[in-house]
């Protein structure tokens, strides 16, 4: 269970994200609620981030988790800070 | 009398629509579309160079290629750059070009997808339909206009490529899509969602008048018909059971299934955008509209002999 | 290495073994596994045919789907031409699409992950044969019918995507539309036994060693591919059940009118129907990473990355699905996030581009045909994606969304993403169950035909889209400046069909189906196990798997697989066996025995069309016995799964012990039951979504659900179905003898609560009264569905105590039937609270 | 009396024709609103046909009728037809086939024995057509201004749309004898007829379209062109 959320936890963030803004956009849109959700995934992505770089790379199979989580959590920020975006040109 | 030029307009042509834009809401989209069209072009050109490069290229440069590092810089790094850019630019330009509430003094338009037509209504300031009218829309040269779009029976898409993206009229709801034509004449449209049968042949236009023009044009079609003289046309449009589905404005007729044929003589168009407007044609649409546009719901009129069908064209045609 | 299960890492050292293994083990192997006669092909469950049958009938429907595209391609090729009516083509342009979506691409991938995915894995076969065997019959006799349908008029005209209100009743009363949800029906099925056989393979079948890190890139993105499916398809399983049931008892779920809304379908339609262009591509992209090594003679550059890449698509493309509808009114800002997804989307792809051509760059690049294709499809693949990232521009798609630039588009993407690398993995793979190599000779005219004859049908495109021509006209008038550009189209097209027409005589030239022996071989020289020599008993040991290209890396590793000095090298049990292994670092856990060939997989397959296409001309009558004997047949199938041999632990070779029989959590069966809990859940969320979607968009049609607090009772029931079921698997596993009675009272428990839920709701709103109305009634009918299936594994579970089958402390039908029935409890409550609280 | 005969065939075979295209339509399309219409506006004709003994009208609601009467066998035969719609008038069974005949039997015969006589008719009325020395370009403009006026609405010229079925089959109109069922086929009259046909054929059913003289005389061009199609 801990490989897995390694390996998949900045892609999942990007998910709670995504969905989170979904709804706030389809039931009570609000620009406030949309930073309220992004700020915590935003630092979540980031101490995720920090965690994967610091993690063992010992040997093969750790080396290749450690690479694919990072890549994950990076891949998360660009996307959620993306998705943060829309709320700023279109009031 | 259409002209070549004037079919054209209707249904397409050279240059393509989607970049001669002939208004304010189409033109930012033309030059993100060239951005676009020669961005993609240039990358292509690169990703072509690499691969090349790879099959081909020198030990050298192959080794600068094949690494990490390459695929960080050519499919990392470089596509998070420019993405970045042309999505604020996109979203930019979508807040920009999304209408929203009417503005004070705007013309409104209601423009109802039918399957296969389009029913327009020219509203006032109230909401109150004011002009009735179907599958051509005119309006003055450099001021917007708000459609209100919606459907009567299936989705349809209203777009006009020279003065607007498409829109799309979804049953219950009322989008809105605001344009503007700086350039006198007539702008061809087509249905873009597919709405069965004949969608294929469900085209509109937008004819753009200069102001003076357009005065004219609202106040004849504003001004009370002269009380219509009975003709023999007119008895067997009344006869035929045409006024079921059609209305004629001063006559009995006011049948709502069908287009509003008030001024119907003065319509660049007939059967949606398909056909050119005369006599002639009229008659044929009447006659057998079914071979002209299959499945179409008006039924064909064969039982009108030869007199009656011209009598009765004679009557459409002059309804200007 | 720190071991996942307690395995010692040192074990594996032990092999390859010294000792020579009598001849004797082959033979009995060969007698276990052994070949079809006569009418035994249709009761074959082995991948070797199954996987062959599946890939022959995907592609026979890409054949018949691309006839058709030639079809609309001659009637386009001027203006107002007469080849096909109006009606005529609009079924045609509906069933092209949908075949090549759902009949072609979807099952093609997954066969060839059938066929595939135990060879590189090493594994025997995949986790539940007959399944697989299911699920192929049910898409082939239920695929033709539906194609079948054309041939009388009465195929879907609603176009790949139905949008209601055009295929409600009231504009499509004819059942041409019940045509194309039956047909979708069948494949829905058959994607989910898939994903699920897919999933637990690659995850539990793969050969001992073989860690996540060293799962070939294939097994990568089948995994993904059946994890994307489990979670997409439910989304369209809904819609179409809804739109059905919208049909047929007038519930009007996307009747605007009377509190539906169209949009609810396309919400559903492309939460699905995005995600399925990923999940049709990114196996392809899976096979591409396999052949370029191979054709460049160099190690995949960037392996991690691209298992990165996999995964992020599989997630990212969950959040697109609206961008197919930027030009129905969406809210800018809610256009602007599935914008900014679609972008993100589009890193993943960059990722795997360059990883290939990073790969050609550090090889020494052949160019033979597999070569030749993939090259290829990073040119056309490489145009559709950037065309892809216009479109997600939300300005840009308002132009040409609906219109000839998106064919274009997406004929780019899908032919570039999917049906060339295809075509490389058919040249690159057929050696291994061929005893002939297809025709190099032949292969480059026809990757020349198909490269030229595609770019030239849609490279116009582009231009035409932009002049204005939108997609699914029948015809187009003069003048209209697309004349020449739809003559083109028409011309490249043909020349397409050319290549492969080619190819389909090359095939018949050469192909010679050799599941058992004598394959041509590893003709590429490529690195990774499913080139090892097999029979159709697999490889004749598993290996241990010591790096990513064991082929490459141990050159005598075929000898030593082929002489039986790993695991496995006999049957262990007399019976087809095949190693379960741990997710992560392939552990030996345990050996499963596997179920044989067996008639009634076939037979609820054909009873199982038998009641669909009954249902879609009403013949009522013949759907019900249809449908009784359709669940005997799979009841009899079953009993002959679940099995328990003497022996409790067998050595699997050099000494090692494993069970080989074994329960919870870590069992394939297990793992198949959550996965399937996962697809219902899923539905079950599709549909409280629905029901939230209508409320919050059609507020004025809104009737006070019953007061949450009356819903007390029914809570505490379902809360006791939960308890009673986890309560069944305890005292079993303490030995309790009636120990099965708590969850098959919690079955019965199960209708009840939900006549009493339906009791309450009658009398406040009718099912066809309003979208809330249809949508509330929706969740009870799913529920009643999973009562019903609930009820009869309770039936099943006692027959079985009745049998004495169910003894000792372990059952993995009793685990199944608790897991089951305890979702019924929780998905129950979920829905009773659910719909009083929505507009409360 | 020859010239009635050939009107009288002319229309049978239109009227054929249009029977049989009316047929194989995807009637089903047509709505319910425009359904209920056509059957209010054949009650009415239905009445007045009644009275008037002519059963083609009477079968109005098929949306298939008569120009003329004619004879009771051919009526009766679209009155079973009439039946057959009026028991299912919601019918949906789309008639489309994945190939569809090229043209239906009925039809095909129509004109073929039109075609088939037409020659003989003009031998035996002595009216040689005259050769068309047009230009190429008054051709191409005359297709040019056929399509724009829409002559396709009504008539069957390969290459103009839609192919309407109202007005008879221009394919090959240079080698008939008579046009309009009683004009010599000669440039100046074709010119004189298209400029206003009512005027110079009393009882036509073809309208007067606007058109100039030249667009009249190009048009004239392009329908005798001699290998037009």
């Amino acid at each position: 269970m801990k490989t897995w959320a390694i390996l998949l936890g900045g892609l999942l963030v990007w998910a709670v994200h995504f969905f989170g803004l979904y709804a706030i956009a389809e039931f009570a849109p609000s620009r406030m609620l949309t930073v309220i959700l992004t700020v915590p995934c935003l630092a979540a992505e980031a101490l995720l981030l920090i965690y994967a770089l610091r993690l063992d790379r010992d040997e093969a199979f750790t080396r290749w988790r450690r690479s694919v989580a990072v890549g994950g959590t990076g891949l998360g920020l660009v996307a959620v800070l993306w998705q943060a975006l829309p709320p700023w040109f279109s009031g | 009398m259409p002209t070549e030029t004037q079919l054209k307009a209707v249904l397409g042509g050279w240059p393509p629509a989607v970049l001669n834009p002939a208004g304010p809401y189409s033109e930012p989209v033309t030059l993100l579309a060239w951005a676009l069209l020669i961005g993609g072009t240039v990358v292509l050109a690169i990703v072509l160079a690499a691969l090349a490069v790879a099959l081909w290229g020198a030990p050298s440069l192959r080794r600068r290629l094949g690494g990490d590092r390459a695929i960080w810089i050519g499919g990392i790094a470089f596509p998070v750059v420019v993405l970045t850019a042309l999505l604020v630019w996109g979203l930019w330009l979508t807040g920009d070009l999304a209408a929203k509430a009417p503005r004070p003094g705007e013309m409104r338009v209601r423009i109802t997808g039918e399957m296969w037509w389009w029913r327009v209504a020219y509203l006032d300031e109230s909401g109150r339909t004011v002009i009735r009218d179907a599958n051509e829309l005119h309006v003055p040269v450099g001021s917007t206009v708000l459609l209100e779009l919606d459907s009567a029976d299936v989705i349809h898409s209203f777009w006009v490529p020279r003065l607007a993206g498409k829109m799309n009229m979804i049953p219950g709801r009322r989008n809105l899509l605001r344009i503007q034509a700086d350039q006198p004449g007539t702008f061809g449209g087509q249905c873009a969602e597919y709405c069965g049968g004949p969608h294929a042949l469900m085209g509109f236009a937008v004819v753009a008048h200069t102001p003076e023009s357009f005065d004219r044009w609202r106040a004849s079609r504003l001004a009370a018909r002269p009380a219509s003289v009975t003709s023999r046309g007119q008895e067997l449009f009344m006869a035929s059971g045409c006024a079921a589905c059609h209305t004629i404005a001063g006559t009995q007729a006011a049948g709502l299934a069908g287009p509003d044929l008030t001024h119907v003589g003065s319509r660049r168009t007939l059967g949606a955008g398909i056909l050119p407007n005369n006599r002639g044609t009229l008659a044929g649409w009447i006659a057998d509209s079914q071979t002209i546009k299959p499945g179409n719901r008006m039924p064909n009129y064969k039982q009108l002999d030869a007199r009656e069908l011209n009598a009765l064209a004679d009557y459409l045609a002059g309804l200007k | 290495m720190k071991s996942e299960t307690g395995f010692d890492h040192a074990l594996f050292d032990r092999f390859p073994t010294k000792d020579e293994r009598p001849e004797a083990e082959e033979e009995e192997l060969k007698r276990i596994w052994c070949a079809p006669k006569g009418w035994e092909y249709l009761t074959v469950v082995n991948n070797n045919y199954v996987g062959i049958y599946y890939l022959g009938t995907a592609f026979l429907f890409f054949l018949l789907a691309g006839v058709l595209g030639l079809l609309m391609r001659v009637q386009l090729a001027a203006p107002l031409m007469h080849v096909l009516p109006q009606a005529t083509y609009n079924q045609v342009f509906t069933m092209h699409g949908t075949v090549m979506m759902f009949l072609f691409a979807v099952p093609m991938v997954e066969a060839a992950g059938v066929l595939l995915l135990p060879q590189m894995l090493a594994a025997r076969d995949l986790p539940f044969p007959r399944l697989s065997a299911y699920a192929f019959w049910a898409y082939a006799v239920g695929g033709l019918a539906f194609f079948g349908s054309l041939f009388i008029g009465l195929a879907p005209d609603g176009g790949w995507f139905m949008y209601p209100p055009l295929t409600s009743k009231a504009f499509s009363p004819g059942i041409n539309t019940d045509f194309w949800l039956l047909g979708i029906g069948f494949i829905e099925i058959s994607a989910i036994a898939g994903a699920i056989e897919i999933i637990v393979g690659v995850l539990r079948h793969r050969a001992p060693g073989m860690s996540l890190d060293k799962m070939p890139i294939f097994a990568w993105a089948m995994l993904v591919f059946a994890v994307m499916i489990v979670i997409a398809f439910p989304s369209v399983i809904l819609a179409t059940l809804l739109l059905e049931i919208e049909r047929a008892f007038n519930w009007p779920f996307f009747d605007a009118t009377r509190g539906g809304d169209p949009l609810l379908w396309q919400h559903l339609f492309w939460f699905f129907g995005h995600p399925e262009v990923y999940i049709i591509f990114l196996p392809a992209a899976g096979m591409m990473s396999m052949i370029i090594p191979t054709v460049a003679r160099a190690e995949l550059v960037g392996y991690r990355l691209i298992v990165l890449a996999m995964v992020a698509t599989g997630f990212i493309s969950f959040g697109v699905w609206a961008h197919h509808m930027f030009a129905t009114g969406l809210p800018p800002m809610t256009a602007g996030f599935f914008s900014a997804a679609s972008m993100a989307v589009s890193l993943p792809a960059g990722i795997q581009v360059f990883s290939w051509i990073a790969t050609f760059a550090v090889g020494k690049p052949r160019f033979n045909t597999p070569g030749l294709f993939a090259m290829g499809s990073v040119v056309i693949f490489v145009s559709g994606g950037l065309t892809g990232v216009m479109v997600a521009l939300v300005p840009f798609d308002w132009q040409v969304h609906d219109t000839y630039f998106i064919v274009a588009h997406l004929h780019y993407v899908l032919i570039g993403g999917m049906v060339f690398p295809l075509f490389a993995a058919m040249y690159y793979w057929i050696p291994m169950v061929s005893r002939r190599p297809l025709s190099e000779r032949w292969g480059r005219w026809i990757f020349g035909l198909m490269f030229a004859g595609m770019n030239i049908a849609f490279m116009p495109m582009h231009l035409s889209g932009l002049m204005g021509m939108p997609r699914r006209v029948y015809t187009y008038l003069p003048g209209s400046g697309w004349d020449v550009l739809n003559l083109v189209s028409t011309l490249g097209a043909f020349m397409l069909a050319a290549g492969v027409l080619l190819f389909l005589i090359d095939m018949a030239r050469n192909f010679r189906l050799a599941p058992d022996d004598g394959e041509a071989g590893n003709v590429f020289g490529a690195g990774t196990l499913e080139w090892l020599p097999t029979a159709l008993y697999s490889t004749r040991s598993i290996p241990v798997v010591r790096s990513r290209e064991p082929l490459w890396d141990d050159p005598s590793i075929s000898d030593n697989v082929e002489q039986g000095r790993y695991f496995l090298p006999r049957s262990a049990t007399g019976r087809r066996e095949t190693i379960v292994t741990s997710p992560l670092l392939a552990e030996p856990q345990y050996l499963q025995i596997m179920p044989g060939p067996s008639f009634w997989p076939f037979a609820a397959a054909l009873l199982t069309a038998g009641f669909f296409l009954a249902l879609t001309v009403q013949a009522y009558l013949f759907a019900g016995v249809s449908a009784v004997l359709g669940v005997l047949a799979v009841i009899r199938w079953l009993s002959e799964t679940d099995i328990r041999v003497p022996e409790r632990e067998v050595d699997i070779g050099a000494g090692i012990r494993v069970p080989t029989y074994a329960t919870g959590p870590q069992t394939h069966g297990w793992w198949a039951m959550t996965i399937l809990l996962i697809v219902l859940g899923m539905i079950f969320a599709m549909a409280l979504f629905g029901l939230a979607f209508l409320w919050s968009n059609q507020p004025s049609f809104w009737t006070k659900p019953p007061a949450l607090s009356g819903a007390v009772p029914l809570a505490l029931g379902y809360v006791a179905i939960v308890i009673a079921a986890g309560a069944t698997r305890l005292l079993h596993r303490r030995g309790a003898v009636w120990a099965v009675v708590p969850v098959i009272a919690a079955a019965a428990l199960a209708p009840v609560l939900l006549w009493l839920d339906i009791g309450v709701w009658l009398k406040t709103l009718a099912p066809d009264a309003s979208g809330q109305g249809a949508a509330v009634y929706a969740l009870l009918t799913l529920q009643g569905m999973i009562v019903g299936i609930a009820a009869l594994m309770a039936l099943y579970l006692g027959w079985r105590k009745m049998r004495g089958l169910i003894v000792d402390g372990a059952s993995n039908t009793l685990d199944l039937v608790c897991m089951f029935t305890a979702y019924v409890g929780a998905q129950g409550l979920v829905a009773t609270l659910f719909a009083r609280a929505i507009g409360a | 009396m020859l010239a009635a005969a050939i009107v009288v065939i002319v229309e049978l075979a239109v009227q054929i024709a249009g029977i049989q295209s009316g047929q194989a339509r995807d009637e089903p399309a047509v709505s319910l609103a425009s359904q209920s219409m056509a059957c209010r506006a054949s009650v009415r004709r239905s009445a007045i046909a009644a009275a008037e003994g002519n059963h083609f009208a009477a079968c109005a609601e098929c949306g298939i009728a008569a120009l003329r009467p004619a004879s009771s066998e051919a009526c009766g035969q679209e009155e079973r037809s009439c039946g057959e719609k009026s028991t299912h008038p919601q019918r949906n069974h789309r008639q489309n086939r994945l190939f569809p005949k090229a043209m239906d039997d009925h039809r095909t015969g129509a004109l073929f024995a039109l075609m088939a006589m037409l020659p003989l008719l003009s031998a035996c009325e002595d009216v040689p057509v005259a050769p068309h020395d047009a230009q190429p370009e008054a051709i191409k403009r005359g297709r040019l201004a056929a399509g724009q006026l829409g002559c396709g609405a009504c008539h069957k010229i390969p290459g103009i749309w839609p192919e309407g079925a109202t007005g008879p089959d221009l394919t090959n109109l240079a080698e008939r004898g008579v046009i309009a069922g009683s004009l010599p086929n000669r440039p100046a009259e074709l010119t004189a007829y298209l400029l206003d046909p009512p005027a110079t054929v009393p009882g036509t059913a073809m309208p007067k379209v606007p058109m100039t003289r030249q667009q009249a005389e190009d048009i004239a061009a392009f329908l005798h062109q001699p290998d037009a199609h």
